[in-house]
This record gives C-alpha cells, sequence and structure tokens, in this order.
C-alpha cells in the first residue's frame, strides 16, 4: 500500500469517526436549568475495592435524596462516577476527564492514598476543589490549597489511641504489629512519632502482610512475646488484625489488643469471632451512634438520618467508608447552597475552606485555611468488642 | 502500517546497496509504516482533542500512556519475542527507572531530563547485575525473573529513608522542554516521539547483525554458539537494553504521573507487560504498539460505553472493572491457543494470505 | 603427555580424550590427528562416540581426560563460541536450523563474528554498519551459491525440503570462514542423488582449503570420498587408515556385524 | 520452630502439585495459587455459608477444585501440549489471573473465615501447641503418604512416574499421555486445595500468588520434580523464613517488611547455586 493512500485511508477513518461520535452523542437532556456536575473517583475495583463500594452507594444515595427535594437553587446535582481500579494513574485520567470533558464543578475522590494524590496534582494544576475519602497522611503534603479530607486521618486516630493507652490503661510498653501496606504504615509512622509525647515506648515493631497464614502470625507474635510489652497495638486493616486476635487468644496472651480504625467494621467481628470480645479500637462515632450519642443532638440527627435512609435503599448498614463519601457530598453541596449554584470552581474552593460546624457522619467538620482535615481525635471515640457487639469504651 | 510487519523488511538489507548519500532516502523506504504512524499521531490531538469531551475519552491523555507502556512492551519484546527469554520481572526495570528520575528530580533537584537519562543508565546497570539468572531457561527463567519482581517490590516499599515507602513519591516535575507550554498535549508529542524514534531503533536493531544473533539464540543457542556467537554475552546485552527501555517508560511514567509509590510496581505490572507482548504479537516490532495500545484502551472504551449508550448499558457492561480480571486472563489464555503469534501476525497473515488468523489446537498433529 | 611441536601439516591433534556419562564411558582415550587439506570420515556403529567426539572437538561438553590442539593451540577450555571463531565450525545430526529466519539470514548469522557492528551503530544506521550489512549480503548468496541454493534466499529456512535444509545447515558452517568443518551425518536422509551432489559440493569445498571431517552411516559416499577413515566403536578407536585398509580390517567388520545382530 | 513447620506443610502440599504437573506436561503451572484459594473458599461457602459440617464440606471443597483442576487441563493446557514453554507460561498467568476474577466476583470481601477444625490447643507435656497444628500436620503427613502410595503402588501411579521419566518413551509403550496429564492437574488441584483449607480459617480472594511463589519456591527447593523433594523443600523454606524473621528484627533491626522477599531470594540462588535442588541429583536441563 502506498504511503499516500495510507494517509488518505487515516484521514477518512478519523473523520468517519468524530463525525459519528459528535452526531450520536449530542442528545441533551431537555431540562430547564443545567445540571450541577460532580465528578467522583473512586475504586470499585482492585485492594481498595471494600472502600470504594460502600462510597459509591453513599454517594448515588446523596445525589438521589437531594435531588427528590429540589437539587440546589432549581439545579440537578449530576455525578459523574469513574472507576480508578485503585490504581493512581487510572485516577489521575479519569480526574483529568472529568475536569476537561465533563466540566465538573468539584471532584471527589478517591479511596486511597495513592489515586487522591495523583487525583490532587490534576486538581492543583487545574484549580478545582477535590474532596478526598482517603486517609493518608501525605495527601497534605505540598500545596493542599484544593483539597480537602473527609476521614480521620491515622494522626487523630493514633493520638485517640495513645491518649487511651496513656490515661486510660496506665501502661507504657508497646508492641507494634502493622500491616506492610499503605495504611499499616502510615500508622506505624504516627505511633513511632507520637509515642513519646504521651511517654510510652514502642518496644516492638513487627510488619506483617495480609496474606499471612496463622503460623505465619505466630512468628511475628513470638518475636512480640520475647519483647515483653504491655499490650499489644494492631495497625491494620482486614484480614490481618482478626488472625492476629484469634492467635493470640489460642496462644494465651493476656495483654490487652488494641486496633486502629481500620478494623472499625462487623467484618473484624465476623472472623475474629469470640477472639473479638475485648478488643477496643478508635471509630467514627457513626457506629455507635446509639449508645454514644444524645438523640437530641444534631450529631445524632443527622447520622441517624443517614443511616436510616442507607438501610432503607440497600438493606445493609452504613459503614465507615459509606460515611466518608456521604459526608464528602454533604460539605460540597452545602458550600454549594452558600456560594450559589453559579458559582465557580474557585468560589466553591473558598466556600467550602469557610465551612464552620457541618455535621457529617463522621464528626463535625471545620476547615480552616491552615487545616483542610477538618476533623480532630474528639471526633473519635473508643469502642470495646464486647459479646460480639459495639459498645462504647472509656474515653481518655 | 500493521501489514508491512517486520519480517518484509528484515528481507530488504541485501537488495539495498545504495551510496552513503542518499542515506535519508533510504531511512524513509525502511520505515514507511513509521512515517505513517507518525503523521497519523501528529495529527491526532487536531482530531482527536475536539471530540473528547462529546464521546468522553480523551484519546490523547490515553495515547501518552500507550506511549509509554510500548517503549517498555518493545524492550521486553526484544528479549521475549526475539531472544526467547521469557522475563515477569520487568516490574522491577521500569520502577527503578520511576524512582530514580523521580527521586533525582524531587530529592536533588536536577532538570527532568537528566533524571530520565540516569533511569536509564541505572536500570541498564540493574539489569547488568541480576543477568546472572540468564544461564536459566523457559520456566526457570521465568520464576527467577518472577522473584526479581518481588524483590525490587519489597525494596522499593522498605527502603524509606530512600523513597519514602507506601507514602510514595509526590510532585514529580512534568515532562517538559524549554520553550513549550506544559501541558497533555505537549506530553502526548514528547513521549511519542520518544517512543517512535525507540520503535525505529528497534526494527532497524532486530534486521541488523545483534539482531540476528539474538533471534538465533532464541532458535537453538547451541547452534548459534557454533556459529561464533557469544550467547551469554549477547543475552546478557539484549537483557540490558531491554531493561534500559523498561527504566526509560518508568521514568516517563514518573513523569507524566507526578506520584508513585511501589504499589503501582508490583508484578502484577510485569504480567500486563508480558500481556502487551504476547498479544500484540511476539517477534514483531508493531506488536509492542498493538498490545500497549489494546489492553489500555479496551477497559477506558468499556467503561465510556454507559456515557454512549445511557442508562440502558446492561449491567455487567457497566460493572465492567469487577469483571476486568475474566476478560484479561480469558485473553491471555485465548491468545495463546488460537492465535499464538499474536493480533498483528494474525491479522497480517488474514490480509496477505486470506488465511484465518485462528489457528486450530484441536487438529490432530503429527508427533515430532 | 607431550606433543610434539608443529611443522609436518597436522591441523589438529587429539591426544588421550576420554568422556564418561553417569559412570559409562562414552570415549576412551581418543587420539588421532587431522591433516590439513584431507578429508576424514569417522564411522562406527550407533552409539560408538562420533557424536560426543564433536561436542568436545566444539566445546559443547568438557572432557574429562585428554587435550585436543588447534594450530597447536590448546582449545580444551574455550567455549564454543571461542572454537568456532578459532576456525572450526560444525553441522548437526539432528539439523538445527534457525527454521524461524530466512535462508540467506541464516547465513548471515554464520557470518556474525567475521563482522564487528555494534548494537548502538547498527541500530542507528551508521554507514560502518550499512557497508557491512551490504557486505554480509553479497557474502552470504556467495555461500549459498556454493550449494546452490541462491534462489532461495528469501525463503524461510523452515520451510526448505530436508534435503536443503541440510545443504544449508553445510552452507551456513562454511559462512563462518573455517579452517576445517565437521559434518555430523550430511547424507542422512538424502536421496542417492542428493548423496551424490554432497560428494560434489565437500570436493569443492575441500577445494577452498577447508579440511573436511565427516561422520556418516553412507558407507558408499565415505569410501568414495574420504582420504583416510578413523573408525571408533564403543568409544575406542579400533582402526585408522585409508579407505580400503579400513574396509578390510577384521576388527572394523566384527564390530559391524556385531552391532547388527543386536 | 512449630511455626515454620505448619507453615512449612502448606508449602509442601502446593510443592508437590507443582511437581504433579512439571512431571507429566513439563509447565509449571502458574495458577497452582489459585487451587488453593478455591480450597479455601469453596470450604468457607459449605461450612459457614450453607452450613453443610465441615468435614462433608471440606471434602466437597477438595473434590470441585480437583474438577476445576481437570478443566483447566482440558480446556487450557490440551490444546497447547505442542506449544513452547512461552505460550504454556503464559496461558497458566492468563488461568490464573482469570480464576483470581472469578474468586473476587464470588467472594469478594476481604477475608472469609472456615470454621476451625477444633479450636483450642492441646497439652502435651512440656510444649503447648494447637489443635490446629495437629490437624496442618496430620493432613500433610496423610497426603504425603497417599502420594507416595499412588506413585508407587496404583497403576495410574505407576504409569504417570513413568511420564515423568520420558514422556516420548511412555507414549511408546500405550501409556495414555494425554490422560496423565489430566490425572496430574486433578490430583495436583486436590493438593492446592488442601493447602487453601490449612491455610484457612482465613481464605480470600487475592491469595493465590502469595501461596503459589512460596509453593514454587518449596518446590525448587527440594529439586524441581522430584516429588518427595517438596517435604524437604517446604520445611526448609517454613522453617528459613521463620529464623530469618527474627533475624532481621532481633539481630539486623531492620524491618520485618523485608520478610516478603526472603522467599524470592531463597529462589534466585537456589536455582543460580543448585539448581538440582537440595534433594535432586540429576542436571535440571541438558544442553
Amino acid at each position: 500500500m502506498s504511503t499516500k493512500r495510507m494517509i488518505v485511508l487515516l484521514s477518512l477513518i478519523a473523520l468517519a469517526m468524530s463525525a459519528v461520535l459528535i452526531t450520536g452523542c449530542g442528545s441533551g437532556d431537555g431540562g430547564t436549568k443545567e445540571p450541577i456536575k460532580i465528578g467522583v473517583v473512586l475504586s470499585e475495583s482492585g485492594s481498595n475495592q471494600p472502600l470504594g463500594a460502600p462510597e459509591k452507594k453513599a454517594i448515588e444515595l446523596f445525589e438521589e435524596r437531594i435531588n427528590e427535594s429540589g437539587g440546589i437553587g432549581g439545579h440537578d446535582v449530576e455525578v459523574i462516577i469513574k472507576d480508578d481500579a485503585s490504581d493512581a494513574s487510572k485516577a489521575q485520567q479519569a480526574a483529568v476527564e472529568l475536569i476537561e470533558q465533563e466540566d465538573v464543578v468539584a471532584l471527589i475522590g478517591s479511596s486511597g492514598t495513592g489515586p487522591t494524590i495523583s487525583m490532587k496534582q490534576e486538581a492543583t494544576k487545574n484549580e478545582i476543589p477535590q474532596v478526598c475519602m482517603a486517609a493518608g497522611a501525605n495527601i497534605m503534603d505540598g500545596d493542599f490549597t484544593w483539597i480537602f479530607r473527609t476521614p480521620p486521618t491515622a494522626t487523630e486516630a493514633g493520638r485517640k489511641v495513645l491518649a487511651y493507652i496513656e490515661k486510660v490503661l496506665n501502661l507504657k510498653r508497646i508492641a507494634l504489629l502493622y500491616d506492610t501496606n499503605p495504611f499499616g504504615t502510615d500508622g506505624k509512622a504516627v505511633i513511632e512519632g507520637n509515642a513519646g509525647e504521651y511517654g510510652l515506648q514502642v518496644v516492638a515493631s513487627e510488619g506483617y502482610k495480609t496474606d499471612e497464614s496463622e503460623s505465619g502470625m505466630d512468628t511475628h507474635l513470638t518475636n512480640v512475646q520475647t519483647s515483653n510489652p504491655d499490650l499489644v497495638l494492631v495497625w491494620g486493616t482486614n484480614p490481618g488484625p482478626a488472625i492476629i486476635a484469634k492467635r493470640m487468644k489460642d496462644k494465651g496472651m493476656s495483654q490487652p489488643y488494641i486496633g486502629s480504625h481500620g478494623i472499625a467494621n462487623q467484618s473484624f467481628i465476623k472472623l475474629a469471632g469470640d477472639a473479638a470480645n475485648g478488643v477496643v479500637f478508635p471509630g467514627g462515632k457513626l457506629l455507635i451512634y446509639k449508645e454514644v450519642l444524645d438523640p437530641s443532638s444534631a450529631e445524632y440527627k443527622a447520622i441517624d438520618e443517614f443511616a436510616t435512609a442507607y438501610m432503607d435503599r440497600y438493606g445493609e448498614k452504613v459503614d465507615t467508608f459509606a460515611g466518608h463519601g456521604w459526608d464528602a457530598m454533604l460539605i460540597i453541596t452545602e458550600a454549594l447552597k452558600r456560594a450559589g449554584a453559579d458559582a465557580t470552581r474557585s468560589e466553591l474552593r473558598d466556600a467550602i475552606e469557610e465551612t464552620q460546624g457541618v455535621v457529617g457522619s463522621a464528626g463535625i467538620f471545620n476547615y480552616t485555611a491552615s487545616d483542610h482535615n477538618g476533623l480532630t481525635p474528639d471526633d473519635l471515640v473508643m469502642v470495646d468488642i464486647a459479646n460480639g457487639q459495639w459498645e462504647p469504651g472509656q474515653q481518655p | 502500517m500493521i501489514g508491512d510487519d517486520s519480517k518484509s523488511q528484515q528481507q530488504r538489507p541485501h537488495a539495498r546497496q545504495g551510496g552513503a548519500s542518499d542515506r535519508v532516502l533510504s531511512f524513509l523506504k525502511a520505515h514507511k509504516a513509521l512515517l505513517i504512524f507518525a503523521v497519523f499521531l501528529g495529527v491526532m490531538p487536531v482530531w482527536a482533542e475536539p471530540i473528547a469531551s462529546t464521546i468522553h475519552l480523551d484519546i490523547v491523555l490515553v495515547m501518552r500512556l500507550v506511549g509509554v507502556f510500548t517503549i517498555a512492551a518493545v524492550g521486553l519484546n526484544l528479549l521475549i519475542g526475539y531472544a526467547g527469554q521469557v522475563s515477569l520481572g520487568h516490574s522491577a526495570f521500569f520502577g527503578v527507572g520511576a524512582y530514580t528520575s523521580a527521586l533525582i528530580a524531587v530529592k536533588a533537584g536536577f532538570p527532568v531530563w537528566i533524571g530520565i537519562i540516569m533511569a536509564i543508565l541505572a536500570s541498564a546497570l540493574i539489569g547488568l547485575l541480576v543477568a546472572p539468572v540468564l544461564r536459566l531457561k523457559g520456566h526457570y527463567l521465568a520464576m527467577a525473573t518472577l522473584g526479581l519482581g518481588i524483590i525490587a517490590f519489597v525494596f522499593m516499599r522498605e527502603m524509606t529513608w530512600l523513597t519514602g515507602g507506601n507514602l510514595g513519591v509526590t510532585s514529580i516535575p512534568e515532562l517538559s522542554l524549554p520553550g513549550v507550554p506544559k501541558n497533555d498535549i505537549s506530553e502526548f508529542y514528547i513521549v511519542w516521539i520518544i517512543a517512535l524514534i525507540i520503535l525505529a531503533f528497534c526494527s532497524n536493531l532486530v534486521r541488523s547483525r545483534t539482531g540476528r544473533a539474538i533471534r538465533a539464540i532464541h532458535q537453538s543457542d547451541v547452534a548459534a554458539a557454533a556459529m561464533g556467537i557469544n550467547v551469554s554475552w549477547e543475552k546478557i546485552k539484549i537483557f540490558m537494553l531491554s531493561a534500559a527501555l523498561g527504566g526509560l517508560a518508568g521514568g516517563l511514567y514518573a513523569h507524566l504521573q507526578g506520584y508513585i509509590d511501589p504499589n503501582l510496581f508490583y508484578i502484577t505490572l510485569s504480567i500486563q507487560l508480558v500481556a502487551m507482548v504476547v498479544v500484540g504479537g511476539m517477534e514483531s516490532i508493531w506488536g509492542a504498539v498493538a498490545g500497549a495500545g489494546l489492553l489500555i484502551f479496551l477497559p477506558k472504551i468499556v467503561e465510556t460505553l454507559p456515557r454512549w449508550i445511557g442508562p440502558g448499558v446492561p449491567k455487567p457492561i457497566a460493572d465492567y472493572s469487577n469483571y476486568e480480571g475474566i476478560v484479561f486472563g480469558l485473553i491471555l489464555v485465548l491468545a495463546m491457543i488460537f492465535m499464538p503469534s499474536g493480533i498483528t501476525r494474525g491479522l497480517s497473515d488474514l490480509v496477505r494470505y486470506r488465511r484465518s488468523p485462528f489457528i486450530n489446537p484441536f487438529k490432530k498433529q503429527a508427533v515430532e | 603427555m607431550v606433543i610434539n611441536g608443529s611443522g609436518n601439516g597436522m591441523l589438529l591433534k587429539a591426544r588421550g580424550l576420554t568422556k564418561v556419562f553417569g559412570g559409562l564411558a562414552a570415549l576412551k582415550d581418543v587420539s588421532f590427528d587431522i591433516r590439513e587439506g584431507m578429508i576424514k570420515a569417522i564411522i562406527g556403529p550407533n552409539g560408538a562416540g562420533k557424536t560426543t567426539l564433536y561436542d568436545l572437538l566444539t566445546g559443547i561438553y568438557m572432557p574429562d581426560d585428554g587435550r585436543v590442539l588447534f594450530h597447536d593451540r590448546e582449545i580444551i577450555g574455550l567455549t564454543t563460541h571461542e572454537i568456532a571463531a578459532l576456525g572450526i565450525a560444525r553441522t548437526f545430526q539432528t539439523i538445527r536450523l534457525f527454521t524461524g529466519m530466512t535462508v540467506i539470514e541464516n547465513i548471515m548469522v554464520g557470518l556474525h563474528h567475521r563482522t564487528k557492528a555494534g548494537m548502538l551503530k547498527s541500530s542507528l544506521r551508521f554507514p560502518a554498519a550499512r557497508r557491512e550489512e551490504a557486505w554480509m549480503a553479497g557474502e552470504a548468496m556467495r555461500y549459498l551459491d556454493v550449494v546452490g541454493l541462491e534462489m532461495q534466499a528469501e525463503n524461510l529456512a523452515g520451510s526448505l525440503p530436508f534435503g536443503q535444509q541440510r545443504l544449508l545447515e553445510v552452507a551456513r558452517a562454511l559462512a563462518t570462514d573455517p579452517k576445517i568443518l565437521l559434518l555430523d551425518e550430511p547424507a542422512s536422509g538424502l536421496n542417492t542423488y542428493e548423496t551424490r551432489e554432497l560428494g560434489e559440493i565437500i570436493y569443492a569445498i575441500r577445494d577452498m582449503g577447508i579440511t573436511v571431517v565427516l561422520v556418516e552411516h553412507d558407507m558408499g559416499l565415505v569410501m568414495r570420498i574420504s582420504d583416510e577413515v578413523l573408525v571408533l566403536d564403543y568409544g575406542e578407536i579400533i582402526a585408522e587408515g585409508s579407505p580400503e585398509s579400513v574396509r578390510n580390517d577384521p576388527k572394523v567388520i566384527e564390530a559391524y556385524l556385531g552391532s547388527q545382530l543386536d | 520452630m512449630a511455626n515454620g513447620l505448619a507453615n512449612g506443610c502448606i508449602y509442601i502440599l502446593l510443592a508437590m502439585g507443582f511437581n504433579i504437573i512439571f512431571n507429566s506436561t513439563g509447565i509449571i503451572n502458574f495458577a497452582q495459587g489459585e487451587f488453593a484459594m478455591f480450597g479455601g473458599l469453596f470450604a468457607y461457602t459449605f461450612s459457614s455459608a450453607l452450613g453443610l459440617p465441615l468435614f462433608i464440606a471440606v471434602i466437597l471443597a477438595i473434590l470441585i477444585t480437583a474438577a476445576i483442576g481437570g478443566v483447566m487441563e482440558r480446556a487450557v493446557i490440551h490444546p497447547l501440549r505442542h506449544a513452547n514453554v512461552i505460550a504454556a507460561i503464559i496461558a497458566t498467568i492468563g488461568a490464573s489471573i482469570f480464576f483470581k476474577a472469578i474468586g473476587f466476583l464470588f467472594w469478594p470481601n476481604e477475608a472469609y473465615k472456615v470454621l476451625d477444625f477444633t479450636t483450642g490447643n492441646l497439652s502435651l507435656p512440656r510444649v503447648t501447641v494447637s489443635r490446629q497444628f495437629l490437624w496442618v500436620f496430620g493432613l500433610t503427613i496423610l497426603s504425603v503418604t497417599l502420594v507416595y502410595f499412588f506413585f508407587n503402588k496404583t497403576k495410574a501411579g505407576k504409569a504417570m512416574r513413568a511420564c515423568s521419566i520420558n514422556r516420548q518413551a511412555a507414549s511408546l509403550v500405550g501409556i495414555n499421555v494425554s490422560r496423565m496429564s489430566l490425572y496430574a492437574f486433578i490430583l495436583a488441584a486436590a493438593l492446592g486445595a488442601l493447602a487453601g483449607l490449612i491455610n484457612a480459617p482465613f481464605a480470600k480472594y487475592s491469595i493465590g500468588l502469595f501461596l503459589g511463589v512460596k509453593g514454587f519456591t518449596a518446590a525448587v527447593v527440594g529439586g524441581l520434580g522430584n516429588t518427595f523433594g517438596a517435604v524437604a523443600g517446604g520445611l526448609a523454606l517454613g522453617l528459613s523464613e521463620e529464623l530469618i524473621t527474627g533475624f532481621l528484627t532481633i539481630v539486623l533491626g531492620v524491618s520485618t517488611g523485608y520478610q516478603e522477599a526472603v522467599a524470592a531470594i531463597l529462589l534466585i540462588l537456589v536455582l543460580l547455586l543448585r539448581p538440582q535442588g537440595i534433594l535432586g541429583k540429576g542436571i535440571v536441563e541438558k544442553v
């Protein structure tokens, strides 16, 4: 085939493609007012799937509810959700597509820290507000002008736990077991970095892999025992912490077991069974709001409304991650209500930064120019597991 | 453009005996397919950018990644397709390249391109250091390289003082050239200019003396040695080149992403790269382009379908990301069974010989 | 063991070669000389150690004992490709062509060690590399001419008929510019006509100044063309000399008859 | 030591699976770890979810996984019996990705808990061991014995051994090599499922690769293709992992995260320095 003919052919193909696509997709919605578009990137698949799935449900639920109640200033809210498959480069790609092609006014996402950071770079470059649902400490590194966060971070949870150990338990020697995944190493850094401030000592620090077998975990526990700790602090996501709880019980280790907010879900209790009893962990009030909150408080009402709606719509209990998605939508829509439905991206950002006292599922959000995390350790509570049920623990 | 694959080009060298004066002309002749492809890419932003928001797919943006993975895949194809040495550890070189380039730019503050060059050198050096595994053959080599990938991943994660561990490296500067505006389109051009140079380099290489030597080793290393070819050294050289291209791709990737962490360079990346090579076509330079393009575009297109068709899209397609592994696994198995020479060969056979590109594995074959 | 100096026209001297596989001696204390310019045949029943001998001479195996001098240079311990570069070329009993490459490319692989363009130079198409490539193509055609395969240059080696594959392997070995060519059963699988043609080609090769050694079962061919015949049985030399003397050697007759009775 | 032994048992079962398939087909099955995944997840489904007695659930899980192994052989390996090594590697990798995706589709959660065989500890004079450990140990000894019996006493087993020595010769004396390959996959899948069961009580979809690499390492350490080298290899790997974990923290004071690389490093060292494995005699690959 000659070069010339090839080029002609290719140009024709290109033209044909554009023509088909433009005509095929030109149909508008025909509504009265332009919808407000919010772009969402989360992990529907890949390693962060357990986070992304409930987040997606909560976001879609929020979208339905706000549109049923008339939207914002008569404008519907349109949520466009993309999957990043827990992959940073796909998240970045998705963010660019949402910004450039869908012309969204704000971004939500993502579920995991890596994807969130790669989205953040696009959000910052394109000057578009982003509300993330990931907890990684380094998300706020560097320029955080455009990014806000809904979940409590390892810092809040870590400080809560350290205060609990110091004030409630009155113990000193911590044996730390952490998952070598990003969640675990994040917690490890916070615990090791702040233990001294609370007069505590980390006497063992063992990284394990989530896929470890029981006997593999026993190897780590043996190392832990030789360091003679007062308590065992486990920072990880399931199933590692459950295996550890079970093995500690089987081996007759009597030290208190303190978990992280990574086990603030029912599956920990399911996996660890009996061994879950006696475990204490920091969690959002969402989990045990009926037990710890005053039914007349604003927090109780906000959480109860969300939890009931979620149960009605999906037939299952809310979990923390669903809450993060819900809160992200809440913060953006509340800011839009204040800034007006036709607010520009930068006006919306300013409005989000002015968020004060917005009651979400994870706590009361207060953003300032210097703090885009919004929550404090007080938004977490220590939770006990007793008889396979969550109960409010002693608070430091 | 696909039809004009390396096989027919390989037949040409002896026929070309023109003087040194018309080098340019002979280059153009030898790389007709490449030039057509270059023109195609050159005009791509012109038609693809305006329709991006209409088709809900920014082709140029996706093509940047295709370019990066093409570089890595073509390097891996030299090793697997041409030299017949399976590596399941190329995520290591990709990762080493990415970290080298990123850290040199972020921590040492050197210009991006110094980092990229160091990425190439560093991964080639690592390739040389681990070259003893090339003494192994077949499955043994595959498993040993898989082990290398795991080791590299663990070190990237655990050497927190250097790599930042799971927190990764953030704020990696973008790819840019002096005097060129920084945006997605300029990055697209930068990546593809490099990729095209690599493609030209590699298609020359496989038709050269070195290329024949590695292909000979693939077919019979004993016979190749008997022809005076230093088999182990040729393998090491091609392994280093392959590692260097992996490092180059990794370096470019780091600057495109702006953020890297160890989990991006797990062995699933190696398997993806191998899949690009085998689905595209082993022993085919264009196979790398086709494989990278197909495997990167396929999920994007399926994901975009609901936006084209609207709410009526069937649930399995809307939930495609849940099925991606199934489709991906099936593609690999079926490609090996029915189209073992990859889509480029299969399709060009179809065009040239009007023959089905699929082979029938259930047909009785003579026992060798 | 002492081997006397050169100057007597001996191209290759083997002394005391011994190779044991898993307790069984494939070769036992084998010594012989190959004079420059001759055609020497090595015969013997199956399993006599002929191919093992080639593998020792070309560095594929290390002998357990013994030495080989080529041009008065010790070659035991050198690698296969180093030996090839010194000028010992071989073919294989089971054909080992590069079947996925074209006929001319097979020959060009044979030219590999006589050329030097590196990875970078040839990929960037430096003028020197392109000149070398053109030279290789011309040279390759010359070798194809010797075996009469020039019309097949562009075909895949694997697509050639069996007899032509044998010839291509010979041409590929010639392309390495050897001093000595070791042929391993070149006539097996060839028909009478092709075998006669092979004989002519071997003469032509000898006339190019290349010493030819052939392991062969076709006694007609061996007796017709060789200057000297060496007979191996169970890894030991049982006879060596002119074709006539070997043919009448009682030990040889017994070895062949004995093996046929098995 | 007990921990290393228990892990070693899992590795032994996986390594035997690798060896059996390698012997009869010459293929390294990259999907071996996924058999273990299926074993654990099916056992969960039958015992915890469907409420069948654990014993029945375990038998069912092994049978179904063995059937999956058989189907895989017919669908993937049989068509590729004349293909080259690269094609076989890629195809089994494809199968492993496919299986993992199936696992994710039906069992998407982080982990599932299979009922314990029996809980609690057994106090012997001087040492206390968990009952689970005794199960692990007992089942491994039982399966090694059964495999030994199969290969040495049954006709099919002897035929498979013949295949492992020389496939062509075996086919010449009338052994149906293709059927032996099928049997090998079924047997290897069953052993893999058992390994997954032992590795449980926590089963999850993503466990395959992790276990596969460990099992292959054990097989190589013991001498690939040497069915009973797997025992030595598995124990050696299990014990060295345990020792090295302690060594990393106590002696070197570095992160135990490096432990993940131990199996890979051991694998490469054995392949390079002693490719026939610690028990092997022959040379891995002749020229």
